[in-house]
């Protein structure tokens, strides 16, 4: 589904990824984690067109990522959300919702009124819970409901790969098990990569985990593992590694 | 031979008029993100600054300079202040700023220009170059280097940019952003005022000044990415060049459209300028 | 409450507001309709006039006010416009053209000869605009070039315009432009029941192209145009491309100020490259400022209010009357920063 | 408009128009000719007036903007129905209010040289045309043994429309012309242009540049070392009023052409200069463009005098053949093409900033707008 | 030290805070938790005068600060982390620290204190913040709060977007500022955190303050049950 071959970024001499590789299976619900710094945003820059890799390839479908327009990438399937949610906040959030969802009809078809609301934006509302906020504009949530109308839109448009950069950070406990439980839901039938600093979200809802550091992979396997492996621990985990740092309860 | 030679200096001696011009603009954007379409009646105030003291030339660089800064300073309370972070409607805002201005030279100091003398000791010159151009350049040069000076070597210059990157922030670090933003405006404008002194060597002092330079300045300041010092040099002497050997193998009008044309087809390769800021987040 | 609440009730809220809403198209349109009972043909014209720079101004009010193009070089298009009707009616009167003749032009260039079909200088009128406008989206958008880059590229688009006109005098009459004109068609254009029916066709074309541009808004390209206009780069990642849209926007405004444009030249009898540089260029974006650059309704009124403000200020001060005209629109940025309409919108819901 | 006198009753008062650019780029010259208008209709109402009726100047802004200046013309015919207009300067501010005279068969009195072909039969032309102004420039050049001229105009009408009879003139009367250059309106940076005239080298430059240009001009040709002595520029747009602007030691010693200076010695100029110094101050100088206008007013008067009525056409059909000393000399109305017979004057600036006179033409050379008297000029203009 | 009363603010005509008071004694660690959009940040921004008063006081060491600018309030020793990754893009990362220090006019060698507490930032001092990872980017904004040697600090959830490692690191210098005397204002959203830390908790829902207690408190069931709401 998603291949990812010797991925080199350089900013100005910088190396911010020194050769990642990386395979995600159809379906797959993956986890990407990794110190501060250590190139997980860029990943997903890299792969949905923002940055320019400096070499490698990113194979989708059988199709060369690189290279290509970001539209042209949203519109092979690929859909994400930003580290800092970032919304349309003139627009009121059904109609971020709405406009997430209408990419593929042509632009004419787009001069008619709307009509009504479409299936998959009725979804996105229900499933993120801003049924109440649909006619407010974007411009008035809050930081985390601002999150939630990010993964709303992401969903309404029905991408095949998810990618969801930090979606839980600063939402309140009750609500990062909202969103574990969408993900797990999601993942049945699409692929989706996660970047999270979360480990208690990670225990709960990651099988599959990649760590990154200083732009190279640096382990790969089952949240278990990679929570025993002491690299991981130095780098990332500190020393309290066991004990559970930032779990929610 | 000899007059293609010649275009070099003069070309040069173009863009130092311009760079002059240009300077302020590209700082109270760069600082402020202020675009200050009455940038041109600065300069004009400058330029009658240097007429209402006839004989004291080099005195009057620096009394224009706090002349057009009061000017820039009251503009920046009254109204400008309310326009933070809507830099395009400041341009419209000081346009009619402009406009008001202009009508109040023709009505103090009367429609017709007005005779600015220059100092004898810049009659002359070397070869093709009057030494009132090279003022000029030596005057721009030591204006760019002075407000770079300013901007990298004082506090000052940081706290200014601090406000201009995160206004918000820089509130909440503690820094008087009301207060900044005069110095700012008040440096900018006051540019101009120097500006002004010294194109009475090469021009008109009349109510229209402002006009005739303003689009120009403009270029400079899009060319050489909006803010950027480094950029409004390299920006300003290119420009220069590039009319000065346009005008030189066609004509004035023609000149002037090339001119455009090459912003233009810059801008494709370089869409924000020469130099530019780039940032991870999303406009 | 659940989200076909949400709906209805919005629906019931939109009707009342029809109801309410009607009321002012309905005054408008009385309005237009007796203009020519209440005034004298002068000052018809002079209302033509004006809604011919409203159909700008609702050019302007779609491609700043919604999209976020601050566009300086309208003037560009209205140019085009109007200077492809003052060929067809400089046409009209046969022989060559007064201005060619004193220029020292005997043969008519070739450029010319097709401006003598209506339908051709009516059509190049308005896809001439839109034509150049695509190829300035496509070039300078594709780029990203944007906000204030944006706006001085226009601005020095108009200028680089006018400097090529005055420079071709032969071809275009230079610094005087075109005037003189005769007929339109069948009609004197100095008869005043000539001046009456522009008039009309004006107010018709301006009352089609709002209602038009309305529809757009409203729709979801509207609601696209605005998040490209608050979020370019954003937009890319919900799978559009913002550079189409853009361009799109501006190749539609250009086309109003075209046809603007080809109206403007029956109605005031001139058109010159002072009608459409800089100067011209930017009082048409502060109409729009000053009537509400985000309501297209406020576009047009401002486009209206300026325009009547010019005149009445001019003649009654003479020699002050660009310290009322500067005063009035820097009070209202200042104090309205969503100008006549802002204020207007505010009044209502409080 | 802006009326010049309150409570002016009905019958007692004859309305006129006066219509200049108070605003833009074009003030800068045409401000003073409006002042120069106002108090013509002063002194004429000071007189008597007119049939007995005060006239009532009604003065409009034409703005630097040519279509303003025929929206206000039409304002100032219909509205306020003003018997006669005074105004314009620019060519193209002439071209763009013809048609509205026209089409309502009233009355303009415009004050500037101008570049000919052109008579329109509502129109009266009190400035020169080009066989009053630019060919006795020429003649004088060739007098002076100035063989090879450059050309620098400004890019429009009235200067194009000039070098093109400089050139025919120059190919009929052996002349040179090495160089022709134009630039924009308000264009001030004038480097390139000198360096190429310095580099074409002509015996003299002939100067067509209009307004704020003229400033830029001679200050960037003096800083080159060019000199009056070696490289003489003969102006047709600078009057003593632009001198002061340009600065007396940028240009003092280069020739003008024109119809009158604020020293032609006539008893009427000692009457006129001294009026406009009382009334505006004792440092404002008098032009050739204010004379015009000041003419014009007088001309007027004395056509409307002459046919008892401010009716168009009787006004215009008595004008024809009035002649009146004025401050440049006699001027007679041409009663075929409604320009004025004038007296052409070759001026040197002097260091006080006026204009000595030089040479003139003896007497009133008769209007000739189309150079039909001018055989080298017979292709000029087509159709 | 800082009291709240009776403050009502919001945007423009929404009303977000309704008669919101609490106050953080010398030397205390107040923790403030709600679910996501309760008004959390527009308390503490209404704190820091970011965002206007409609009704209430604000009052600081028993002066009363409600119309006070931000930059004055700073001066009197109160420094603010906002919420999300604030930084000044375009300066480097060690002229972020400059400018803030400059600004209150503190030492110079509470830039390297700031530092210690954050070595991962010394590496990266002249990198241009703009270009730093959201993580980083948080680290430099509570480094840039320390730099002004505060009385108060107050911040909005420092911790989100931090890699756990630093999440202690982090938890552990609030801990011995507060040891030291600091007071401060926290909004944190991991329970477990707060717990550890907090003298006093403040709970918000829709605008007000539904409960407050002892951090022991926190631990009971009830309280739980507030928070999960
Ligand atoms: N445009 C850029 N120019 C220079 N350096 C950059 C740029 N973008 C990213 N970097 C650097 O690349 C590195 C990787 O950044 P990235 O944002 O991918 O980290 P991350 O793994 O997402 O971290 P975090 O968990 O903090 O979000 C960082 O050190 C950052 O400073
Ligand atoms: N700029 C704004 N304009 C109008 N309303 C706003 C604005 N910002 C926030 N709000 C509203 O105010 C309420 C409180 O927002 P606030 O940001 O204070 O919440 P919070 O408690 O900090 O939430 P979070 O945990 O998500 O950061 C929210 O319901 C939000 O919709
Ligand atoms: N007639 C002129 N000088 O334009
Ligand atoms: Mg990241
Ligand atoms: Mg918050």
């Amino acid at each position: 589904m998603l291949e990812l071959r010797d991925i080199q970024v350089d900013f100005d001499g910088f190396k911010a990824l020194g050769g990642v590789d990386l395979t995600v299976a159809e379906g797959e619900l993956r986890f990407l984690i990794g110190p501060n710094g250590a190139g997980k945003t860029t990943l997903i820059d890299v792969i949905t067109g923002l940055t320019r890799p400096t070499s490698g390839t990113v194979g989708f479908d059988g199709h060369d990522l690189v290279g290509r327009k970001e539209h042209h990438i949203v519109r092979l399937g690929v859909g994400r959300t930003f580290q800092t949610a970032v919304v349309f906040e003139e627009l009121t959030v059904l109609e971020n919702l709405d406009l997430a969802a209408s990419f593929r009809k042509p632009l004419w078809s787009l001069m008619r009124q709307r009509k009504g609301v479409t299936e998959a934006v009725e979804e996105a509302l229900s499933r993120t819970g801003l049924e109440e906020l649909a006619e407010r504009s974007a411009g008035v949530l809050s930081h985390g409901q601002r999150q939630w109308l990010e993964i709303g839109m992401l969903l309404a448009q029905r991408p095949r790969l998810l990618l969801l950069d930090e979606p839980v950070a600063g939402m309140s406990r009750e609500e990062r098990e909202r969103t574990g439980e969408l993900l797990t839901g999601i993942a049945r039938d699409h692929t989706v990569i996660v970047v999270e600093h979360d480990m208690e979200f990670l225990r709960r809802y990651a099988s599959q985990v990649t760590v990154l550091h200083e732009g190279k992979v640096l382990t790969e396997g089952s949240v278990d593992q990679v929570r025993a492996d002491p690299r991981v621990q130095e780098v990332y985990l500190g020393r309290r590694a066991s004990d559970a740092v930032g779990t929610g309860s | 031979m000899e007059a293609f030679v010649n275009q070099l200096p003069i070309g040069l001696s173009i863009g130092a008029v311009l760079l002059l011009i240009a300077l302020g603009l590209t700082f109270t954007f760069g600082q402020m993100g202020v675009i200050n379409m009455a940038h041109g009646e600065f300069i004009m105030a400058g330029a009658y600054t240097a007429f209402l003291l006839p004989g004291l030339f080099v005195p009057s660089l620096v009394v224009a300079f706090f002349v057009a800064g009061a000017m820039g300073l009251v503009l920046e309370r009254l109204a400008i202040r309310h326009f933070y972070g809507r830099p395009l409607d400041t341009l419209l805002l000081t346009w009619g700023v402009s406009l008001v201005l202009q009508q109040l030279a023709r009505d103090l100091f009367g429609a017709p220009n007005v005779q600015v003398k220059a100092p004898d000791w810049l009659a002359g010159g070397i070869g093709i170059l009057p030494y009132n151009r090279l003022f000029i350049m030596g005057l721009a040069i030591a204006s760019v280097v002075g407000v770079w000076l300013y901007l990298v070597r004082t506090k000052h210059g940081r706290r200014m940019r601090a406000v201009m990157q995160n206004r918000r922030l820089a509130a909440t670090s503690g820094i008087d952003t009301g207060r900044v933003d005069m110095l700012t405006f008040f440096i900018g404008s006051g540019l101009a005022g120097i500006a002004g002194v010294a194109l009475t060597l090469v021009g008109p002092v009349g109510p229209s000044l402002g006009t005739y330079y303003i689009v120009d300045a403009f270029l400079v300041v899009v060319a050489g990415g909006l803010g950027q010092l480094r950029g409004a040099v390299l920006a300003a002497a290119g420009l220069g060049l590039l009319n000065s050997y346009a005008e030189f193998w066609s004509d004035a009008s023609l000149a002037k459209v090339i001119v455009f044309a090459a912003v233009i087809a810059f801008l494709q390769f370089r869409p924000q300028g020469l130099f530019t800021v780039r940032s991870r987040a999303l406009s | 409450m659940n989200k076909t609440d949400v709906m209805n009730k919005a629906d019931v809220m939109k009707k009342a507001d029809v109801m309410k809403k009607a009321i002012y198209p309905i005054l408008v349109g009385l309005l237009v309709v007796a203009a020519p009972f209440l005034m004298d043909a002068f000052r018809l014209n002079l209302l033509a006039k004006y809604l011919c720079f409203a159909i700008v101004a609702l050019g302007i009010g779609l491609a700043w006010g919604q999209g976020g193009m601050l566009t300086l070089g309208q003037g560009v298009f209205f140019g085009l416009g109007g200077y492809s009707m003052a060929m067809y009616l400089k046409l009209q009167e046969g022989g060559l053209p007064d201005f060619m003749v004193w220029s020292g032009v005997e043969k008519l260039p070739a450029l010319w000869t097709p401006f003598a079909n209506p339908v051709f200088a009516l059509a190049t009128a308005i896809l001439g605009p839109m034509l150049l406008a695509t190829l300035l989206g496509l070039l300078v958008f594709r780029q990203r070039v944007r906000g204030a880059y944006f706006a001085i590229l226009t601005q020095a688009l108009a200028a680089a315009l006018v400097i090529l006109l005055v420079g071709q005098q032969g071809l275009t009459g230079g610094t005087n432009g075109m005037t003189n004109f005769y007929d339109l068609f069948a009609w004197d254009l100095a008869e005043d029941s000539t001046q009456r029916g522009l008039y009309f066709v004006v107010a018709v074309v301006l009352a089609l192209l709002y209602l038009g541009a309305r529809q757009l808004v409203r729709s979801r390209y509207g609601r696209l145009l605005v998040a490209v206009r608050d979020g370019e780069d954003r937009v890319r990642f919900l799978g559009y491309d913002p550079a189409t849209v853009k361009t799109v926007t501006f190749a539609i405004s250009a086309g109003m100020a075209g046809l603007a444009g080809a109206l403007f030249v029956p109605v005031v009898g001139i058109i010159s490259p002072a009608l459409l540089g800089v100067v011209p260029s930017l009082e048409l974006v502060v109409a729009v400022a000053v009537g509400g650059r985000y309501a297209l309704a406020g576009a047009v009124l401002g486009a209206v209010v300026m325009g009547y403000a010019k005149t009445a200020f001019s003649e009654q001060f003479a020699d002050g009357w660009l310290y009322l005209q500067g005063a009035l629109f820097i009070l209202v940025m200042t104090l309205a920063p969503k100008g006549i309409m802002g204020v207007i919108k505010r009044a209502r819901t409080a | 408009g802006s009326t010049g006198s309150t409570g002016s009753a009905e019958g007692g008062d004859i309305k006129v128009g006066i219509l200049h650019s108070l605003s833009g780029t074009m003030a800068i010259s045409e401000v003073t000719v409006r002042d120069a208008e106002l108090l013509a209709i002063e002194e004429i109402n000071a007189a008597g007036g007119v049939l007995g009726k005060k006239l009532v100047p009604v003065v409009e802004d034409g703005a630097s903007d040519w279509p303003t200046f025929a929206e206000k013309a039409t304002k100032l015919i219909r509205q306020d129905k003003v018997a006669t207009v005074f105004g314009g300067w620019t060519s193209a501010s002439r071209k763009a209010m013809l048609p509205v005279f026209e089409r309502n068969k009233a009355l303009l009195w415009y004050p500037v040289q101008y570049e000919g072909l052109e008579a329109s039969p509502y129109i009266f032309y009190t400035g020169a045309t080009t066989n009053q102004q630019i060919i006795p420039g020429l003649d004088y050049l060739k007098e002076q043994g100035k063989k090879k001229i450059f050309l620098v105009g400004s890019d429009y009408v009235f200067p194009r429309t000039a070098n093109k009879i400089i050139k025919a003139y120059a190919t009929a009367n052996g002349m040179e012309v090495l160089g022709e250059e134009y630039t924009p309106l308000g264009h001030t940076e004038y480097s390139t242009l000198v360096n190429k005239v310095a580099q074409a080298k002509p015996d003299a430059v002939f100067n067509t540049l209009n307004g704020d240009s003229n400033v830029a001009f001679f200050k960037q040709f003096k800083s080159a070392g060019l000199t009056a002595e070696a490289m003489p520029v003969l102006s047709v747009s600078v009057a003593e009023e632009e001198v002061t602007g340009i600065g007396v030691d940028n240009i003092a010693g280069h020739p003008v052409a024109w119809n009158y200076y604020q020293t032609t010695a006539t008893p009427a100029n000692d009457k006129f200069v001294a009026a406009f110094k009382a009334k505006y101050g004792a440092q404002k100088v008098t032009s050739d463009p204010m004379e015009a206008g000041y003419n014009a007013v007088y001309l007027w008067a004395e056509a409307v005098k002459k046919a008892g009525t401010t009716e168009v056409e009787a006004v215009k059909k008595a004008a024809g053949g009035i002649a009146l000393e004025r401050p440049e000399g006699l001027v007679t109305i041409d009663g075929e093409n409604q320009h004025m017979y004038k007296t052409a004057r070759i001026g040197i600036i002097q260091t006080d900033g006026l204009i000595k006179e030089v040479w003139n033409s003896g007497q009133p050379i008769k209007p000739d707008p189309y150079l039909k008297g001018y055989p080298w000029a017979s292709g000029l203009t087509a159709g | 030290m800082l009291s709240v009363r009776d403050l009502e603010s919001g945007y423009g005509r929404a009303r977000v805070l309704f008669g919101v008071s609490l106050t953080v004694e010398p030397g205390e660690l107040v923790c403030v938790m709600g679910r996501n959009g309760v008004g959390k940040t527009t308390l503490l921004d209404t704190v820091m005068g970011v965002l206007p008063v409609t009704s209430g006081t604000v009052t600081f060491d028993g002066r009363d600060i409600t119309r006070l600018k931000p930059h004055e309030r700073v001066r009197l020793g109160i420094a603010y982390v906002p919420q999300g990754h604030d930084t000044f893009p375009q300066l480097s990362v060690l002229g972020n620290l400059q400018v803030t220090l400059e600004a209150s006019k503190g030492s110079p060698s509470a830039l390297d204190e700031a530092l210690d507490v954050f070595p991962a930032l010394k590496p990266l001092l002249k990198r241009q913040a703009g270009y730093l990872s959201g993580g980083q980017q948080q680290q430099l904004a509570i480094a840039r709060a320390l730099v002004t040697r505060p009385r108060m600090l107050i911040l909005d959830e420092p911790t989100e977007g931090i890699q756990p490692s630093i999440i202690i690191e982090i938890e552990e210098a609030i801990e011995r500022l507060h040891g030291s005397g600091l007071s401060v204002l926290l909004v944190e959203q991991y329970v477990d955190i707060a717990l550890r830390l907090a003298d006093r908790f403040v709970i918000l829902d829709a605008g007000r303050v539904v409960r407050e207690g002892e951090a022991r408190e926190l631990r009971g069931e009830e309280v739980q049950h507030l928070l999960a709401v």
